[in-house]
């Protein structure tokens, strides 16, 4: 038993959008205010609505454990990994080696207020990118397994 | 493949709006478009099974999403700032007479009847309360009940709005 | 009466709170090097236009490190916490 | 022009101090989610507000934020009060 | 003068929601005045000048904190609680 | 100056409607017409008040040309089109569930939602 069929349709309906919400304040972390980990909570609301508006088996069938598992994963390895390449350039733990250097996110920052160029920031739009994915797939496993230990103890009803 | 492709544009008009002003290629910069791109594939990889559940492609239609602007703009508005007065003076007044009736207005797709359910809930001192899927049957309360519609076992859907027949709108948009 | 005293004891506290409160003066902090710093060469040294998202992941690296892993901490813990009471036995979820 | 969106400012945060006493007020759980949903409609018109006054479309998207998340909370609550979880 | 005024009242808000989390008997009264002490600390972090803050608050309280006292409200009540019958 | 007393206008009215929606959920007996005034009323304040805001800044864009007063009205229509289509829908959700949970509407003349409950 779950919401009915209206709140169904909106859910589906609201649920990319709020996707693309949340992808858009993960990577314009460096230019406004927002960021990794902001982002990535906006995202795992999108999948708490998937949760409230469906039930938690219907869920899980279409949505695998495991992709969220890996995602937190991915993106834990890839914040370390992105700090640790930084002692191969010669640059200290966490030193900003894609600042100035590359194509990507290497466009040299324009001073003073401005609204920003989605290509600058060296290593800190790929930490926000990464922390994002980290806790997309920390919250949504925690609801997950909240919601699934709950029903397995709920075995009365 | 037309479904990914539905929610794929979706997602970038979405992000296109949300950027809009940051560059030179009309209003946008050439590495906004890229990462709307690879955003909306993965909005689109991630949502698909959610935003375009079955393949009707009714609502691709762009002549319906015009039409669901004209409709949101001049019968729903004007419905609203009249339902609006009503409840106004009912709240100053306090002279309510509630209860609950049932409206088929024969809706049967889903979207039909989000967009009928959402219009009533928003416009003339009805709020939905209970929908059945199958039969398309809505329950509705009503905050003042007329004394004609007390003794009807399901009221028609045209005495429940005053100026527009709002269910034969969300029929041409829906249907 | 008990209700009534403790919404008693609230309203002294609101109001407490309220007149202490019109005496602060928000945004005006004591010490101001560190963020001058910061706001000044913020920008040029992390090449951010957010000042705060530079300093969390480019000054404070080591701080976002410890926090990603607190919440992967939590989140191994939560699993290893609600497993048993959901699942299998022999259905290992976390390790 | 900004004087008069401060008052506009000050005049919602009134509605939501009076939306707060129907939260202390409500008999049942119902009718504080009822006062839960409009203290939130309030809140978002007022940080759409709060960003015109100070001209920053950043506090706007701080309003979209609200105004699609606070959805969720209140459909949790709903499918708490209704019994069906 | 006015900002003034708008502080006092968004304090006068948030100490109210505070005070009704500590007072309610329900836990789910509880949760839902938890609510408005968030979306009120948001607006509050909004007039203090700290968007990323009020991202931060709007994204986790409005609908993940609700979700998970929802869920352990609901998780440690085993008799179904009065809600459902 | 025609368009800042059509923005007052629209202020007044936003403020107005707002205001009536907090008293109609201080004053309405249950939770039903408690929803009525709270969904309809503060739905209403809030199209008006958006409609100021664009009023507004479409306003200082055209004294001005600048392109940031474009965005924030194309970011207020985004939050107005969110906030207006999750409002009906947690409505709804909200009256299901309090029917469901047996709050019956005590005042109400007719009631063709329990006859069909009592069929099942």
């Amino acid at each position: 038993m779950s919401m009915s069929n209206l709140v169904r349709s909106g859910a589906n309906i609201l649920m990319p959008f709020i996707l693309v919400f949340g992808f858009y304040i993960v990577v314009h972390g460096h230019l406004s205010p927002g960021g990794g980990f902001q982002g990535g909570a906006v995202i795992a609301t999108a999948i708490v609505l998937l949760m409230v508006a469906y039930s938690c088996d219907e869920v899980c069938t279409s949505l695998s454990k495991n992709i969220l598992k890996n995602s937190e994963t991915l993106g834990l390895l890839l914040f370390i990994g992105t700090a640790l390449f930084a002692l191969t350039a010669g640059l200290a733990f966490f030193g900003n080696w894609i600042l100035d250097t590359g194509p990507l996110f290497a466009t040299p920052v324009a001073f003073g207020i401005n609204p920003g160029n989605l290509n600058t920031g060296g290593i800190v739009p790929v930490l926000n990118i990464a922390v994002g994915i980290e806790v997309l797939g920390a919250m949504g496993l925690l609801i997950l397994a909240m919601l699934g230990g709950m029903k397995g103890d709920g075995d009365a009803e | 493949m037309i479904r990914y492709l539905l929610t794929f544009i979706c997602a970038f008009c979405t992000y296109l709006v949300l950027t809009a002003g940051s560059g030179e290629i009309g209003l946008w910069s050439a590495f906004e478009i890229g990462a709307g791109v690879i955003i909306a594939l993965v909005v689109a990889a991630a949502s698909t099974k959610w935003f375009c559940p079955s393949t009707d492609y009714r609502m691709a239609n762009p002549l319906r999403w015009i039409l669901l602007g004209i409709y949101i703009c001049i019968p729903f508005f004007l419905e609203i700032i009249r339902a609006n007065i009503d409840v106004a003076i009912r709240i100053i007044t306090g002279n309510i007479n509630p209860g609950i009736v049932k409206v088929n207005p024969g809706l049967k797709t889903g979207f039909g009847q989000l967009i009928f359910a959402s219009s009533v809930t928003l416009t003339p001192g009805t709020l939905t309360l209970e929908a059945n899927e199958k039969t398309g049957a809505f329950y509705i309360h009503m905050l003042s009940v007329p004394q004609d519609m007390v003794k009807k076992k399901t009221v028609d859907a045209a005495d429940i709005f005053s100026y527009f027949k709002i269910h034969e709108w969300v029929r041409r948009i829906a249907e | 009466m008990k209700n009534i005293l403790q919404a008693g004891i609230l309203a002294v506290c609101a109001v407490a709170f309220l007149v202490a409160g019109l005496g602060l003066s928000f945004g005006t902090p004591a010490y101001t090097d560190m963020d001058d710093y910061m706001l000044l060469h913020g920008q040029e040294e992390t090449g951010s236009n957010n000042i705060v998202s530079g300093v969390v992941f480019d000054y404070r690296g080591f701080d976002t490190l410890g926090e990603a892993t607190v919440l992967f901490t939590v989140v191994l813990g939560a699993g290893l916490v609600f497993r048993r009471l959901g699942k299998k036995e022999d259905e290992y979820e976390y390790e | 022009m900004i004087d008069i969106w401060a008052l506009v400012l000050g005049l919602l945060l009134l509605f939501v101090v009076g939306a707060m006493i129907r939260l202390w007020l409500g008999p049942t759980s119902a009718d504080r989610a009822v006062a839960l949903d409009a203290v939130n409609t309030i809140t978002v018109c007022a940080i759409i507000v709060f960003g015109v006054a100070f001209n920053e479309t950043v506090f706007v998207d701080v309003a979209i934020v609200y105004a699609l998340l606070s959805f969720v909370g209140t459909l949790w609550l709903a499918r708490y009060i209704g019994g069906d979880l | 003068m006015i900002e003034l005024a708008i502080h006092i009242l968004l304090v006068t808000g948030l100490v109210i929601s505070a005070c009704m989390v500590w007072y309610m008997d329900d836990l789910i009264s509880a949760a839902i005045a938890f609510g408005a002490f968030s979306f009120l600390l948001s607006l509050e972090f909004l007039v203090l000048q700290a968007p990323d803050v009020a991202i931060a608050e709007a994204g986790i309280g409005a609908g993940l904190t609700t979700a998970i006292f929802v869920i352990a409200i609901r998780g440690t009540d085993k008799k179904g609680g009065d809600a459902s019958d | 100056m025609a368009l800042d007393i059509l923005v007052v206008i629209c202020i007044g009215i936003g403020l107005l409607a707002i205001g009536l929606g907090v008293v109609g959920i201080l004053r309405f007996p249950d939770v039903y017409t408690r929803l009525h005034a709270e969904t309809k009323m503060t739905t209403l304040g809030a199209i008006f008040i958006c409609l100021a805001v664009i009023l507004t800044e479409g306003g200082v864009y055209l004294a001005t040309k600048d392109v940031g007063h474009i965005i924030l009205m194309l970011h207020t229509l985004l939050a107005l089109a969110a906030l207006g289509f999750t409002n009906a829908l947690s409505a709804h959700a909200i009256g299901r569930a309090a029917y469901r949970s047996g709050i019956r509407p005590e005042l109400s003349v007719v009631d063709r939602l329990k006859e069909v409950k009592s069929d099942d």
